[in-house]
């Protein structure tokens, strides 16, 4: 058979020929070019399944494809590097090309009901951009060293901007667009310093093999290798856990982790499909994904887990509580994607390796639905997002209604929906490992909180919107939708009801059913990867070890996941007695004066806003010495010596008789000097 | 004696579009200046020396005839091309072109006087790349800035006259400074060198013939003229704090001026610094390394926080070249081949990108009248194509990965990261890298005020997209920068080649 | 060689020629009207000339005497161009002060 | 004897320059009421290219040069060798640019005759002057150049500027002529001799007051002459208020003829050994005066309002550069010969670029357009080839290349720091910069400004060929200079070498 190996290329090309056909040729096309994009994008779905079960014929691919700099070469110092391009396929990535790919198909349809027949401008830039943001994304999964990761990862960024600013028209996304750029940049700065440390560390970038810069360093710690260099002094364990940290930067930034997640909520002015693209399958996922790629660096560095662990968990709970007071549809959904990424940031910090990829995946589906759903009931609302407005879309959009509650109980984490699965392991994971570490158990404490709150707002917001009573002329008559509305969401509604079937590990745990937890298997190479990149690997080197509860294992899976699930009802008890009414009112009132900062993002944006006026007072200063006193100086010179011209030549007095004299006596002065030099008359 | 063609040919070039009609001098000077990018082009491809061309390597298209006698040392026309110099060479050729016809729309008057005077530039701008003679190359230096202070004084802004003076003196007054540093350097070698051939004069230094003068020690001597000629070059990169004419000439100059000013002159200085100070006395360098990285990181910082305090988008512009060619000291201080050879693909580089952003907004200008950011708003309503291709163009500035500037400031920062010759270099690089980040927070401030946003001008004449001989320059520009972003290798290569015999130069103690 | 001029030291001339200098110098620093400055310069020119003359006839050879001869001449050709200046001036200036035309300074 | 011919062939382009005054005489004997003056300038423009061509000729044949040794006439009172050529040469082409010019500037001038043969009679001087070996013959040439300059600056009868400045450089220049006078006449009293070797190897035991007092004497005459602080008085009124032909006759030739009288003077018969075995080290005098002379000069050129008078200062700077030649010297110093012959290498280039910027102004006096940079706005637009021309002059006075002026000063430069003077080479270089902003503000007015009136450049109506011929000649060999540097230094060098 042919390789399928071959085409991965493809998946990342196919989006971006349709970007070069949307930008020069999409005035020409129909629809400003989205049938291309779809075509791409499907093409490339299918070439991912293709690879997918390539890896599932037991084959990886690991490669470089192209050399970005010149080859070898005496590079920095003492190390020999490369700057290359290469594909890097394994269960991970191959997943990974799976959901995007899907994602990207479902939101490229979803697209023409959302854009083309709401008779939006521009569409050619829009394809474009769409076009553009799957192709880096895929570039980014494919990716098998970090250099070419971070590249792509940047471009994800641009893509980000260009279409969060896709209504350039308006004051109010080109500024959420650029806060969106500048706020991620300021992570990647940490990346990119990360970067060039590891190429400086190892003198390699690579992800996987005996040479990439995981395995040199494991070697390095355990002393049966070496690193290139580490800067003046500082012992290796110390420089590494440095250098997964800046590398965590640009993570952070990405996947909108607490402190620099302030970009995700204003984001939410881009048109939602691309809200869907950037919360579901691209840009916040890339963060996590980059996490996991490289899992094998950051397993050798507790530290490095425990801080990515609590950051997690605190950004699980800080971003749920906020979401519970949000009055529109997508700010509640911006805050739970910041919340459900903390989940995973916790999960991969705990050592879950596995969850995080699992909840990676449901969360791509169910967020992507509720998004979808969400830009579904906009329309019908004719974008008005404010759900006060709205109530009782229930019986007025069936599809859109229990699709959109199927994503919601997942997200929830209601038994039997696929969040549950994920959200339960992710929390398993922490439990049983962080009974021996406090810090991470702070991290699973804060992310079990978060789970009723998050099961609160789920449903606060599903009641507001779709029960009770019409608030609203256009909820009493929304607008119907469309085929390419209800195609995508009936997909995604299913595989958030199913995803979680293939990983039942609990279930597995519980019953003793070997052989159902698919993607543990999955990722644990059992089918094809390569060495090195499984989740037995990393949990052989990992720092964790287990510790259970009353009840060995099993007792913990239950206990874990029954405390979990009866939080979660809680939540939604509640969110149903104050918000399933006719006729509901806010109760936001009752939290008081928490209830201002929630409502202000714990002031966080205020603070950055300071920050950036602080920056320019400091550069308008700047700017004043520049003009003042640097160029002043320079300026002085000039003005000096003019004045100095200007007393030489009044010596220039015009009268002849002057003239003799001064000559007399610069004559007589000028024997005297030499006289007294020369000693005469003596 | 390829090179003294085309040299000939934009100097024959631009006597011929002196005396053509203002009419067509614009066509013709365009059409004449494809030549030089011709001929360029064919030298690229059929580039093969090696080495550096100061430190014994091959010298391309080496053409050496004797000229007069100074003192006992033979002056010649001696040209020829190396790794490091070509790239610059095709630089400038390509650049040309594109600013002549950027031209087109705004200058209106004088045109076979502007025209000519750009050919007559680019002519002596080839020669100061190729020039491997002190005497030639100094003459082509010094001959550069009288075209250029033409340019900015005739066709310039309100206050051209004043940028023009300041921008000539200043850079002039450095030059001797530069000057009698060299000299100092070449008595000093006394009777070891026979000519003014500076692959000559750098193989006597480095094997050690620098002797004592006027009873000054040998290396100090070589420490005065090292700061002598670091000064020089300072003003002409322009280093922090020597930097103030810049902003000036460049508000003032007319943009194609500014597109050579940023884009070519500039690196004359970066280029001299390169062959004169850091490959000629490496050792003074080495010592000197903890301060001039201190410059460099100040200047990347400082001039980045100076773009950012600025509301006139040129100004923003020429200050972010101060930033920028912070990065390339940095990247030849630190002594690696990453790290110079970044720093001369980052003059490419940013000779490009800059070049791209003084042109477009150049062009907005032509629509608008106006750089002030507070006076127009919605610039992408009127002028999608332009404002699509600036954008692009800000985010190669902002070292947006595969786009050229990314390559030269990855280079640089990988070779300075953990660069041996420098103390502290780690902390150095890290400080410098902030830079990304305060280009991206002026650079995207402005094009939101000023691109974005609802569409806001007081005009009596309705704004409309810009002509296509304005575009298409921009165009070109932009799929150069990409092209070279996605391949560094068309020039980092040779780059390297060249840039390695200066790194093996410098030893390093531990 | 004369009686009276053998027993004069040459020391003397000198110094009566450096008086006489001094005089026209004196009198070219103060007078304003420019035919005593004309004057005070051929006073100075003369006192050279004594220095000529004594020193030809103490070193004894008639170098010093011709060119002194010489000087005479040249002293009465500047004395001509002066006067035709001098004239010259009076006509557009009204007055022979050289103190008085000074329109073009620093 | 002389290729064959009688020695005095050697003397052979003074005697043309003295055969072209009289021949002038003639012709305006023969035409006395002719008002054109065409014959006038054809006839001096001839007679100063053949004395060029002779003084060429002298050195090409190798008649006169190192090697041959130099030819002496009339009982060593005239030496001539190739400095004295070379000085020639400079004089030559100076005079026939004035000349040429001049037929133009002087167009509806009631009796241009005068001015020629002045011209040509001041040339004869310094022909003389720069063969004189002895002091009697320096004094007497001396005042053959001098007494025709008073004359010529106070040209413009009707002029009150003309006669002012007239007036000034007379008063000044006698008393400096006394005062070289009374010097020479000082060097008898303790040499005993006139003719310049044999001072040199006269004995002063118990006079080197009086031999020390004489030398400083005649420091001051030729200070004069070259327009040197402190007798440069007269040049800034002399320059501004004669006619501009005449001014640049005068900053070029008659600077050059005093510095002749300086570089053979001085080390002929002061020897620099002697010189500093007497402490009598009028080098350093020199020093003082180069020193002071070009800071002064640039200085107070910087913030001048007339070009005529930035250009008169300008030049007393430039007399400070070429001071150098006589500054910079040391004993058996390695490059004395080099420094020397660097500064008449420097007056050669200076004597073009110089004589064409007057010219230039010529041309504006002759245009009407007014004097000061204001007034020279915006010229460029009507008379682009001139306002080329003058920027040429301008940068190649501010030593910029790719003009000659960069190489001569250059050289100058080094010379003295190969001869141990570093502080006079940087204190030029400082100036130099200095320089280049008031020379720039020439090229400023007449490129950059606008024109104070659309009105303000109607004066220029005419073309005046006979001066556009001249300045462009200048400019021509200004840019020249530069590639064909090589001949000029050697043979100057050569020639300076010769009197050490």
């Amino acid at each position: 058979m042919v390789n399928a190996f071959a085409y991965v290329p493809a998946i990342v090309l196919l989006p971006f020929f349709s970007f070069l056909v949307a930008l020069g040729a999409g005035r020409y096309l129909p629809k400003g070019g989205a049938f291309g994009g779809i075509a791409a994008t499907a093409g490339s779905f299918l070439l991912s399944i293709w690879v997918a079960a390539t890896v599932a014929g037991g084959q990886a691919y690991n490669e470089t494809l192209y050399y970005w700099a010149s080859e070898g070469g005496a590079g920095i110092g003492p190390t020999d590097i490369e700057l290359s391009f290469g594909v890097l396929i394994d269960p991970l990535s191959a997943l990974m090309l799976v959901i995007v790919t899907l994602v990207a198909l479902l939101v490229h349809v979803f697209s023409l009901g959302y854009m083309n027949d709401e008779g939006e401008t521009g569409l050619p830039r829009y394809y474009a951009g769409l076009g553009l943001f799957t192709a880096s994304m895929l570039g980014f999964v494919v990716a098998d060293n970090l250099l070419m990761a971070f590249m792509f990862f940047e471009l994800v960024g641009l893509c980000s901007y260009l279409l969060i600013g896709f209504h350039f028209r308006e004051p109010g996304p080109p500024s959420a667009a650029k806060k969106a750029f500048l706020v991620t940049r300021f992570g990647d700065y940490f990346f990119l310093v990360g970067v060039v440390a590891v190429f400086a560390t190892f003198g390699t970038a690579q992800f996987a093999g005996p040479e990439s810069f995981p395995a040199l360093a494991d070697a390095a710690l355990n002393g049966s290798g070496s690193v290139a260099w580490t800067p003046g002094g500082l012992d290796l364990g110390t420089w590494l856990t440095v250098v997964g940290l800046l590398v965590l930067g640009g993570v952070v930034g990405k996947s909108a982790q607490f402190p620099l997640h302030t970009w995700l909520p204003d984001a939410m002015e881009g048109p939602t499909p691309v809200s869907a693209l950037i919360h579901a399958a691209t840009m916040v996922a890339a963060g996590v994904y980059l996490v996991a790629r490289m899992y094998g660096f950051y397993v050798l560095t507790p530290t490095t887990m425990a801080v990515i662990a609590f950051v997690g968990g605190f950004t699980a709970l800080f971003a749920a509580t906020m979401g519970v007071v949000k009055d529109e549809l997508k700010q509640v959904l911006a805050y739970s994607t910041i919340s459900q990424y903390g989940y995973m940031m916790l999960a991969l910090g705990a050592g879950g390796y596995v969850a995080a990829v699992f909840h990676l995946t449901t969360h791509a589906f169910f967020k992507a639905l509720l998004f979808l759903g969400a830009g579904s009931v906009i329309i019908a609302m004719h974008h008005n997002e404010d759900m006060w407005d709205m109530g009782g879309l229930k019986s007025r959009l069936p599809v859109t209604y229990y699709t959109f509650l199927a994503g919601s109980l997942a997200l929830a984490g209601i038994f039997p929906f696929a969040g549950f699965w994920s959200k339960d392991e992710i929390l398993y994971e922490a439990l049983v490992h962080g009974l021996n570490d406090p810090l991470l158990l702070g991290g699973y404490l804060m992310g079990l909180l978060a789970v009723p709150v998050t099961a609160f707002y789920t449903f606060r917001m599903v009641f507001l919107t779709f029960h009770g009573e019409p608030r609203s002329d256009t909820a009493r008559d929304p607008e119907p939708v469309g085929w390419n509305v209800k195609g995508p969401l009936t997909v995604l509604g299913s595989l958030a009801v199913v995803t979680g079937l293939i990983n039942m590990v609990p279930v597995q745990k519980v019953l003793g059913l070997e052989g159902i937890d698919l993607l543990h298997r999955w990722l644990d190479n059992e089918w094809g990867g390569i060495e090195g990149l499984s989740s037995h690997h990393y949990a052989d080197i990992g720092p964790y070890n287990s510790g259970y509860l009353v009840g060995g294992e099993v007792g913990t899976v239950l206990v874990g996941a029954a405390v979990s699930l009866g939080l979660a009802l809680l939540g939604l008890g509640l969110a149903r007695r104050l918000y399933d009414v006719p006729s509901p009112t806010e109760h936001t009132a009752k939290l008081g004066g928490v209830k201002d900062v929630l409502y202000n993002n714990y002031y966080l944006d205020e603070l950055q806003v300071w920050l950036a006026h602080r920056t320019e007072d400091i550069a308008g200063g700047a700017d004043t010495f520049d003009q003042g006193i640097i160029d002043g100086v320079v300026n002085g010179v000039s003005s000096v010596s003019l004045t100095g011209g200007g007393r030489i030549r009044k010596l220039q007095s015009g009268v002849v008789s002057q003239y003799a004299a001064l000559l007399t006596f610069g004559l007589v002065a000028l024997l005297l000097v030499l006289g007294a030099t020369g000693g005469w008359f003596l | 004696m390829i090179l003294e063609a085309l040299m000939a040919a934009a100097f024959v070039g631009a006597l011929t579009v002196f005396l053509a009609p203002d009419e067509w001098a614009g066509r013709l000077a365009f059409a004449i200046s494809l030549i030089p990018f011709a001929g360029s082009l064919s030298l690229w491809s059929g580039f093969e020396a090696g080495g550096n061309a100061l430190l014994g390597g091959e010298i391309a298209y080496a053409t050496r005839i004797e000229w007069l006698e100074v003192g006992g040392r033979s002056v010649s026309w001696f040209v020829g091309l190396d790794g490091i110099s070509l790239p610059l060479f095709v630089l400038t050729t390509f650049l040309v072109p594109l600013a002549i016809l950027s031209a087109w729309t705004p200058v209106d008057t004088r045109q076979s006087q502007f025209y000519g005077l750009m050919l007559f530039m680019e002519a002596n701008l080839l020669g100061v790349f190729a020039a491997l003679d002190f005497f030639l190359w100094f003459v082509f230096w010094e001959a550069v800035l009288v075209p250029m202070y033409f340019l900015i004084g005739i066709w310039g802004g309100p206050r051209r006259k004043y940028a023009a003076i300041k921008f000539f003196v200043y850079t002039n007054a450095a030059s001797l400074l530069m000057f009698i540093g060299f000299m100092s350097l070449v008595f000093a070698l006394g009777d070891s060198v026979s000519s003014f051939a500076l692959p000559e004069i750098a193989q006597a230094i480095a094997a050690g013939d620098l002797s004592a003068w006027f009873g000054i020690p040998p290396d100090r001597i070589a420490m005065v003229a090292f700061l002598a000629m670091f000064l020089g070059f300072a003003v002409k990169v322009p280093i922090v704090p020597f930097h103030t004419w810049l902003p000036d000439a460049h508000v003032q100059a007319p943009t194609p001026a500014s597109v050579l000013l940023a884009g070519v002159l500039l690196k004359m200085g970066t280029y001299a610094l390169l062959r004169f100070n850091f490959t000629m006395l490496p050792e003074q360098a080495s010592i000197l390394a903890v301060p001039i990285a201190a410059v460099a990181v100040v200047s990347v910082i400082y001039g980045a926080m100076l773009a950012l305090a600025q509301k006139d988008l040129k100004r923003i512009v020429a200050y972010s070249s101060v930033s920028s060619m912070g990065y390339v000291i940095l990247g030849l201080i630190v002594f690696t081949e990453y790290g110079i050879g970044g720093a001369t693909f980052q003059m490419v580089a940013h000779g490009l990108i800059s070049g791209l952003m003084f042109m477009a907004v150049g062009v907005i200008y032509n629509a608008t009248h106006t750089r002030m950011v507070g006076d127009m708003a919605g610039m992408a309503d009127r002028m999608p194509v332009t404002v699509g291709i600036l954008v692009a163009g800000a985010f190669g500035y902002m070292g947006l990965p595969l786009m050229a500037g990314f390559a030269g400031e990855f280079f640089i920062f990988v070779g300075s990261l953990s660069a041996p010759a420098l103390p502290y270099a780690p902390a150095f690089t890290a400080l410098a890298m902030f830079g990304i980040v305060i280009v991206a927070g002026y650079l995207l401030s402005a094009m939101q005020s000023t691109l974005f946003g609802p569409f806001e001008l007081e005009t009596d004449y309705d704004v409309g997209p810009a002509a296509f001989h304005d575009v298409a320059p921009l165009a070109v520009l932009l799929a150069a920068i990409i092209v070279l972003g996605v391949a560094p290798d068309i020039f980092f290569e040779m780059i390297r080649d060249a840039a390695l015999p200066v790194v093996e130069g410098v030893t390093v103690d531990g | 060689m004369t009686a009276v001029a053998s027993t004069i030291p040459p020391s003397w001339y000198l110094l009566l020629a450096s008086a006489v200098f001094c005089v026209g110098l004196f009198g070219v620093l103060t007078r304003r009207s420019a035919l005593y400055f004309l004057m005070s310069v051929e006073l100075m020119m003369n006192a050279a000339n004594i220095n000529f003359v004594a020193f030809a006839l103490y070193y004894g050879d008639l170098t010093g005497q011709v060119f002194a001869l010489f000087v005479i001449a040249l002293a009465a050709a500047e004395v001509a161009i002066g006067i035709g200046i001098i004239l010259v001036l009076y006509r557009n200036f009204g007055t022979t002060d050289v103190t008085v035309p000074a329109e073009m300074r620093w | 004897m002389v290729n064959g011919l009688p020695a005095v062939t050697a003397l052979l382009p003074a005697l043309l320059f003295a055969a072209t005054g009289l021949t002038l005489l003639l012709v305006d004997t023969i035409r006395p009421d002719a008002r054109s003056n065409t014959s006038m300038a054809v006839v001096g423009a001839i007679g100063s290219l053949a004395a060029l061509a002779a003084s060429v000729w002298l050195t090409a044949s190798g008649a006169v040069n190192p090697d041959s040794g130099a030819v002496l006439l009339f009982a060593d009172a005239i030496k001539v060798d190739t400095m004295a050529l070379f000085f020639t040469a400079i004089f030559a082409s100076v005079t026939a640019l004035v000349l040429v010019a001049a037929h133009d500037y002087f167009h509806d001038h009631d009796n241009p005759a005068a001015f020629y043969s002045l011209v040509t009679f001041a040339a004869t001087g310094m022909a003389i002057l720069a063969v004189a070996n002895s002091l009697a013959v320096v004094f007497v040439a001396l005042e053959m150049v001098s007494l025709p300059s008073y004359v010529l600056v106070a040209y413009l009868k009707q002029n009150r500027g003309s006669v002012e400045a007239g007036l000034k450089y007379f008063l000044v220049g006698a008393l400096s002529s006394a005062i070289f006078l009374f010097g020479i006449s000082l060097v008898y009293a303790a040499t005993g001799s006139l003719i310049l070797s044999d001072i040199a190897s006269a004995s002063i035991e118990g006079l080197t007051g009086v031999l020390g007092v004489g030398i400083v004497m005649m420091i001051g005459g030729v200070a004069f002459k070259t327009a040197s602080v402190p007798f440069h008085f007269w040049a800034p009124e002399a320059y501004e208020g004669a006619p501009a032909p005449v001014s640049a006759f005068l900053s070029s030739a008659s600077k050059a003829a005093g510095f002749v009288v300086a570089f053979r003077v001085f080390t002929e018969a002061f020897p620099i050994e002697m010189a500093v075995a007497a402490n009598i080290d009028w080098m350093l005098a020199f020093a003082i005066l180069a020193a002071v002379t070009m800071t002064l000069g640039n200085f107070a050129a910087a913030v001048q309002e007339e070009v005529k008078r930035m250009l008169a200062y300008s030049s007393i700077g430039h007399a400070g550069y070429a001071l150098i030649g006589v500054a910079a010297l040391t004993v058996d110093g390695p490059a004395n010969g080099t420094v020397m012959g660097a500064a008449m290498a420097h007056l050669l280039v200076y004597g073009f670029m110089n004589t064409g910027a007057f010219l230039f102004v010529a041309m504006a006096e002759r245009w009407g357009v007014g004097r000061t940079f204001a007034d020279y706005a915006g010229l460029w637009r009507r008379a682009p080839v001139a306002s080329v021309a003058m920027a040429v002059f301008m940068f190649s006075l501010a030593g910029l290349p790719p003009f000659a002026g960069f190489f001569s000063k250059y050289f100058l430069f080094q010379a003295a720091i190969d001869n141990g003077f570093l502080w006079l080479a940087g204190l030029g270089a400082i100036n130099s910069v200095v320089s280049l902003y008031y020379y720039s503000r020439v090229v400023k007015a007449l490129f950059l400004d606008d024109p104070a009136s659309p009105s303000a450049l109607d004066a220029i109506d005419v073309r005046p060929t006979a001066l556009y011929a001249a300045v462009v000649f200048a400019a021509v060999a200004t840019v020249l200079l530069l590639p064909g540097f090589g001949p000029v230094i050697e043979t100057a060098e050569a020639a300076a070498s010769a009197l050490f």
